[in-house]
């Protein structure tokens, strides 16, 4: 209910749907705590800005309407009695500020506990998300090596379980933050920070970098994807298989060519001999939604594209561009299709 | 009905026609290019202070119409990424260094020595160096930058991007040094008027009969003062050191640390929003003062609402780092210093409020740019207080919500002010009135021009969209916002051009401005209008806080000060009783030869480090000339 | 003529050698400036400092504090050179004034002499890790300030020498004993914590 | 010109076969952006892995004047493509030409021929470290 009332407040404004990723449509306990509280901040600052322009505007039109005030011209101040009223209104309103905003201390205060990183609960779910430039790399932490699941650019969280994100950075600064389950926190080279959220309903959110990291800084999104435990659970089993062995000959064709240039080079993907650490893991890239860290929806047209010209659609980025003729490139998308 | 018209009583009309033949002549910049270059009076720098930093308004401007074509629908290919990341850096730093700052320092440096009684700033030459240090900087970021080493990390360039492994090419380096540049002219600026108000004063302006733009200056001086070494630091000592001689200031892997850099960027960073702000505050107070008729409400909460600003913006620069994990205690500090600096503007407007409540106002341009700026500030401060709470800060904080918010206190508090005060004093610096007229329609248009851009921010920041991104994609429903805040983009262009039309096509007219169009009650009114070199034949004597409206004759005056050498009068800090004369030098070349000898030096030093000693070596030669003692070096008493 | 209506300055003095004067004034504000970015430094520092834990690093030993130790009694002495320089500018007397400014050039010739001898001696540079670039940066700036300020008093000496000097000269040697004594005092937190820093801090 | 292989040899036949275009410029000679984009492929495809960051361990330095195949941009090219005897791999196949001249560009700003304005003064690493110019940063835990 009450998000209806912030959104309603500002949604009048301009008549924007709620986005895959809209701070206003929270789904998780950071962003609705965050969502209501930035509705009580809305409502009281905006009866204090209506009451202040509204002081302005009389005094600009009490002017007009004519009331014979105080003669100014000789002496430049109004009758000692008025200053003093004023005096006396002016000292009420300063205190009456204070009095808010200390209250509105009070207010953040208690919601920055509640979803401070001391409020971590100890059964959460941990995932280290390590930024790198224009892409993030995902990894499932977990006490039991085997059941250690490395991804990139998508992250699958069940529905009513607290997951905590550990994130570093590779190179530059950048920021993990997925509007629709809870606030921002920076990726520094030199530390590791945490923050967690749990979410509360299905759905898939996207979220950006919000630290500007260099060229494709537009272009780097990530998918959340919060599911019930069920499918949850199905997804990480899934997620920790190897790769699918090629079955028809193109699909191995297309093995052998991802093998042999340069894309075993950065790239890896689990049960084949390639294992670069550099890019992307593309053991179960067809599982994904998008590709290109939320650049593109993942189908074959768009692999192709972003396969044969990656600076055409994120210019800047690290990809090398490949001369693949196109025995190579259709044999390579059959291969990339079965990485379920 | 002051000086010009009767002679102060007991002088003899001759003897007053003497003293200012003999000042206009003492008094006269030299001619010529050379006489231009080592101009020393404080009005022409005043005014070349402005003219600069409009020009470069300009150039943001242009910047900034640039960036919304792109961001206008998603997808765009106006800018490609490379180029749509130096034009918004170049946005940022132009706006922030070359024109906000600059401008503020101009008109100080304009009004400040008329409004205290006095004849010049307490260091002219020095003056003169600040000008140029400022105008070379300008130069070199734009020529460095339309020649291809346009920096590209964005106006406060954090690390490790802007280091020395993820920034390539000359840009960044260019960024740092053009800092150095533009602080050294601010810190001259701010020596001087700390100087000129506390000891050259009319006599009888003690401390609570300084106007309050003053206040505001000598406020403004002091953060000057203690601020700027914090970016000479992150900007020169930090990241170009870091980049051309291989230091680890920042370097993570060697114990370095980014987060220091924005420690001590954001240091200065937060008072730098502030030095430019609390003049402004200055202007409203000036502006209301004289078209309410009254003298401005609680002259004691104003002056004092502004120097607890001075001390709390030093105390609440981590708000900018909220989203970088520091421990929680310092999060809830700086959450309660960045709310309660909101009690002191708080206060300040509620005393404007009553000045305007019980004056009886004129409803001139100037006043309509005090409303603006009353509604477009008190919205911007309220988003800062939205911002200052660490929940809120984690989802607004580098999306447009935060744009929209310094936009808000930034033009709202800082450029309508300013627009408010050409109007305001253009009749004091050009001789002319500025046409009312057009005056409120670029007003209204800037008005309704800013809503229209920049209010739909707000929503777009909480809808997702983060800062600095170069396009977006079409369904993440962005695509109508962009497009309106690209419409109203264009229409505070055109009250900017609908503004410069009106300067130019006022300062056609006759010199018939008169000394005091608007009857105020401060000392610069007391001059003609453009006041000349020497501001006051005979300087007042100050009995009140408003000395035109309580004694419009000024009859008390000083003599005695000779007229065949530049001399002031040097008072007493508290009291402004008069101490000893000072004699000001005349106009110097070697302030430009010392500005021009330090400008190869740092522009060099960009490329390698050992041009700082071709710096010390030509700037050492300028500063001995610039010093040398003239004959005749006895001075007769 | 009732002088109530005008206030005569001839009287005054054209200009005043002491702490009154803008000039000197101007200098105190130079100085805080410098402070501003000395204490920057420090701040720096000592934050390096903590988010480390072997300071410092390995492989590099702690400063030896004999050389700079020493190096302290000409920096003091030559602030003591200032002051006799300043005194002799109040009372115009030039003798004294070449005597204060001779010694303080010579000591604080000395004091640099001693810290380029113990620059020879250190094992990094400041391209080798934090502690270096720290350590080198604000011995640099120092440096850079001191010889700065000594080019100043060695212009003044050529001027007193010459004899072409005047009030504006005086002052001008008395207000450059400001920007000396702070140079003076602000190398003494700087001195305790490169020097005593990670011998005292390696206590706990 | 520098005789190919100068080295004196007993038989004609040359490691890897005769290299065909001797002088085809460096496409990236000067250019800081390539310079840094080589810096960083020199860590990617773990040319640091042998030759470490140019001091040479399981691989020759390649900071040095004596070049056994040539140090001029296309002798470094043409080691590149084709690899060398004693375990230099062809990487002609693995990576993109225009990357391979990049990588060259690096190796001669290793050895201070490229414009000094081109080349950054220090790499975001460890100085000392041999190891790939991607270890990971000493991790300091902050909650």
């Amino acid at each position: 209910m009450n998000n209806v009332i912030v959104s309603g407040l500002l949604l009048w404004i301009a008549p924007g749907a709620f986005g895959p990723q809209s701070a206003l449509d929270p789904a998780a306990n950071s962003a609705r705590i965050i969502a209501g509280l930035m509705r009580d901040f809305t409502i009281l600052l905006g009866i204090i800005f209506l009451i202040v322009i509204g002081v302005a505007v009389a005094s600009l039109m009490r002017r007009h309407r004519g009331i014979e005030q105080e003669p100014l011209e000789r002496a430049h101040l109004p009758s000692p009695e008025t200053e003093n009223r004023t005096g006396r209104i002016v000292g009420a309103a300063s205190v009456l500020t204070t009095v808010i905003l200390l209250a509105l201390i009070a207010i953040s205060a208690s919601a920055g506990k509640a979803i401070s990183d001391r409020a971590i609960p100890a059964n959460a779910l941990t995932i280290e998300v390590t930024g790198n430039q224009w892409w993030w790399y995902v990894r499932y932490l977990n006490d039991d090596a085997s059941q250690i699941i490395v991804t990139a650019n998508e992250i699958h969280v069940p529905v009513g379980r607290p997951v905590m994100i550990r994130g570093t950075s590779q190179d530059v600064i950048h920021s993990f933050w997925i509007p629709d389950l809870s606030g921002k926190r920076d990726l520094i080279p030199s530390r590791i920070t945490t923050e967690w959220f749990q979410a509360e309903r299905p759905g898939r959110f996207r979220g950006q970098c919000a630290e500007f990291c260099g060229l494709q800084h537009a272009h780097m999104a990530v998918w959340v994807v919060a599911e019930d435990e069920a499918s949850f659970e199905a997804w990480r089993r899934a997620q920790l298989q190897d790769a699918v062995e090629p079955a028809t000959p193109s699909q191995q064709v297309g093995q052998q060519v991802f093998l042999s240039t340069a894309c075993a080079m950065c790239h890896s993907i689990r049960g084949t001999s390639a294992h670069g650490q550099v890019a992307p893991d593309l053991t179960h890239l067809a599982s994904r939604i998008t590709i290109a860290a939320g650049t593109l929806p993942n189908n074959r047209g768009n692999l192709a594209g972003w396969i044969s010209d990656p600076q055409t659609i994120k210019p800047g980025n690290h990809m090398a561009t490949i001369p693949l003729r196109s025995d190579q490139l259709q044999p390579l998308l059959d291969y990339l299709e079965i990485l379920r | 009905m002051s000086d010009t018209a009767t002679p102060p009583y007991g002088l003899t009309q001759e003897s007053a026609e003497a003293d200012r033949a003999a000042l206009a002549r003492t008094w006269a910049n030299a001619k010529g290019l050379l006489g231009w270059l080592s101009v020393t009076t404080h009005q022409a720098i005043g005014r070349r202070y402005i003219v600069t930093a409009f020009v470069f308004l300009l150039l943001g401007g242009i910047e900034a119409l640039m960036m919304r074509i792109q961001l206008a629908k998603p997808e765009n290919t106006f800018l490609a990424p490379a180029r749509y990341n130096q034009i918004f850096t170049m946005h940022g730093t132009t706006m922030m260094f070359l024109f906000a700052v600059p401008v503020m320092e101009g008109m100080a440096v304009y009004l400040v020595p008329i409004m205290v009684g006095t004849r010049n700033v307490a260091f002219p030459r020095l003056n003169n160096f600040g000008y140029w240090m400022y105008l070379f900087g300008g130069i070199f970021l734009y020529v460095m930058a339309l020649t291809g080493a346009a920096p590209d990390a964005g106006w406060f360039s954090y690390v490790p991007l802007a280091g020395p492994q993820f920034s390539t090419g000359k840009g960044v380096d260019t960024w740092a040094q053009m800092i150095t540049f533009t602080e050294i002219s601010a810190l001259c600026v701010a020596v001087e008027i700390i100087v000129t108000v506390l000891r050259m004063r009319a006599p009888g302006m003690s401390l609570n009969r300084l106007p309050l733009y003053v206040w505001s200056m000598l406020i403004q001086a002091f953060m000057v003062v203690f601020a700027m070494p914090a970016v000479m630091i992150a900007s020169t000592v930090m990241l170009l050191n870091d980049r051309t001689i291989g230091t680890h200031f920042v370097n993570p892997w060697e114990g370095g640390d980014p987060l220091l850099y924005q420690h001590v960027f954001w240091f200065f960073g937060h008072p730098e929003v502030y030095i430019i702000f609390v003049p402004a505050l200055g202007f409203i107070s000036a502006i209301l003062e004289a078209n309410s008729r009254r003298s401005i409400f609680g002259y004691s909460a104003v002056v004092l609402s502004q120097v607890a600003t001075g001390f709390i913006a030093f105390g609440l620069w981590v708000h900018h780092m909220f989203a970088t994990g520091l421990p929680q205690i310092g999060e809830a500090y700086f959450t309660a210093a960045s709310m309660m600096i909101a009690v002191t503007s708080g206060v300040q407007i509620f005393c404007w409020l009553a000045t305007m409540w019980t004056g009886r106002l004129r409803m001139t341009a100037a006043i309509h740019f005090v409303f603006g700026f009353i509604f477009i500030f008190v919205l911007g401060g309220l988003t800062g207080v939205m911002l200052s709470s660490v929940p809120l800060d984690l989802q607004s904080h580098d999306t447009y919500f935060v744009v929209a918010h310094f936009h808000y206190v930034l033009i709202g508090g800082a450029l309508f002010p300013l627009f408010g005060a050409f109007h305001h004093w253009f009749s004091k610096i050009t001789g002319r009135m500025i046409d009312e007229a057009l005056g409120k329609l670029s007003f209204w248009l800037l008005f309704i021009g800013f809503n229209v851009t920049f209010f739909p921010m707000h929503i777009l920041g909480l809808n997702g969209m983060t800062r600095r991104i170069y396009t977006y994609s079409a369904d993440l429903g962005w695509g109508s916002a962009n497009l309106i805040a690209t419409a109203g983009a264009f229409l505070i262009a055109l009250g900017g051009i609908v503004f410069i039309v009106n300067a130019l096509t006022s300062m056609r007219g006759p010199v018939n401005a008169g000394e005091d169009p608007w009857d105020a009650s401060t000392l610069e009114w007391a001059v003609p209008s453009p006041p000349p070199n020497y501001n006051f034949v005979y300087p007042p004597v100050v009995s009140s806080l408003t000395p035109l409206w309580t004694d419009p004759a000024l009859r008390t005056v000083v003599t005695g000060l000779r007229t065949d050498r530049r001399e002031v009068l040097v008072t007493g800090v508290t009291e402004a009783e008069p101490q000893f004369r000072y004699i000001l030098p005349g106009s110097s070349i070697w302030p430009f030869l010392a500005a021009a000898g330090i400008m190869i030096g740092f522009c060099g030093s960009v490329f390698a480090f050992s041009w700082y000693f071709v710096a010390s070596v030509l700037g050492g030669i300028g500063f001995v000339g610039w010093f040398w003692p003239r004959r005749p070096v006895e001075v007769a008493p | 003529m009732t002088s109530a209506r005008t206030l005569d300055v001839s009287d005054l003095p054209p200009y005043e050698i002491s702490n009154r004067a803008p000039l000197w004034w101007g200098q105190l504000f130079m100085a805080i400036i410098e402070g501003c970015l000395f204490c920057m430094l420090l701040a720096m520092y000592f934050y390096a400092r903590l988010s480390v834990d072997v300071w410092p690093p390995p492989g590099v030993p702690p400063l030896k504090t004999l050389m700079p130790t020493l190096a302290l009694i000409p920096l003091i002495l030559s602030a003591g050179g200032s002051y006799i320089a300043s005194e002799g500018a109040k009372k115009a007397n030039r003798r004294l004034m070449l005597q204060g400014l001779c010694a303080n050039i010579a000591l604080a010739a000395v004091f640099l002499i001693l810290r380029f001898i113990e620059w020879r001696t250190f094992n990094f540079s400041w391209q080798s890790d934090i502690h270096g670039t720290f350590v080198w940066s604000i011995l640099f700036l120092h440096t850079f300030d001191v010889i700065a300020d000594l080019l100043m008093t060695a212009v003044l000496i050529v001027l007193l020498a010459v004899g072409r000097y005047g009030p504006k000269q005086r002052a001008g040697v008395h207000v450059d004993s400001v920007l000396w004594y702070f140079l003076v005092l602000i190398w003494f937190p700087l001195y305790v914590a490169i020097y005593w820093g990670p011998h005292l801090m390696r206590a706990q | 010109m520098i005789v190919y292989g100068g080295a004196a040899r007993e038989s004609q036949l040359q490691p890897a076969g005769i290299q065909t275009e001797p002088h085809s410029s460096n496409p990236s000679e000067g250019n800081a952006q390539d310079v840094a984009e080589g810096q960083r492929l020199y860590g990617e495809y773990n040319c640091s892995g042998c030759h470490f960051n140019g001091g040479g361990g399981i691989g020759p330095p390649l900071i040095k004047t004596t070049w056994t195949y040539g140090g001029e941009p296309e002798n470094l090219f043409d080691t590149i493509v084709k690899g060398r005897p004693n375990g230099m791999p062809a990487w002609g196949a693995k990576i993109p030409e225009y990357q391979i001249w990049q990588i060259v560009t690096w190796i001669r700003a290793m050895n201070k021929e490229e414009p000094r304005s081109a080349t950054p003064e220090r790499a975001d690493a460890l100085q000392q470290n041999s190891g790939t110019i991607f270890s990971t940063p000493p991790q300091k835990i902050t909650p």
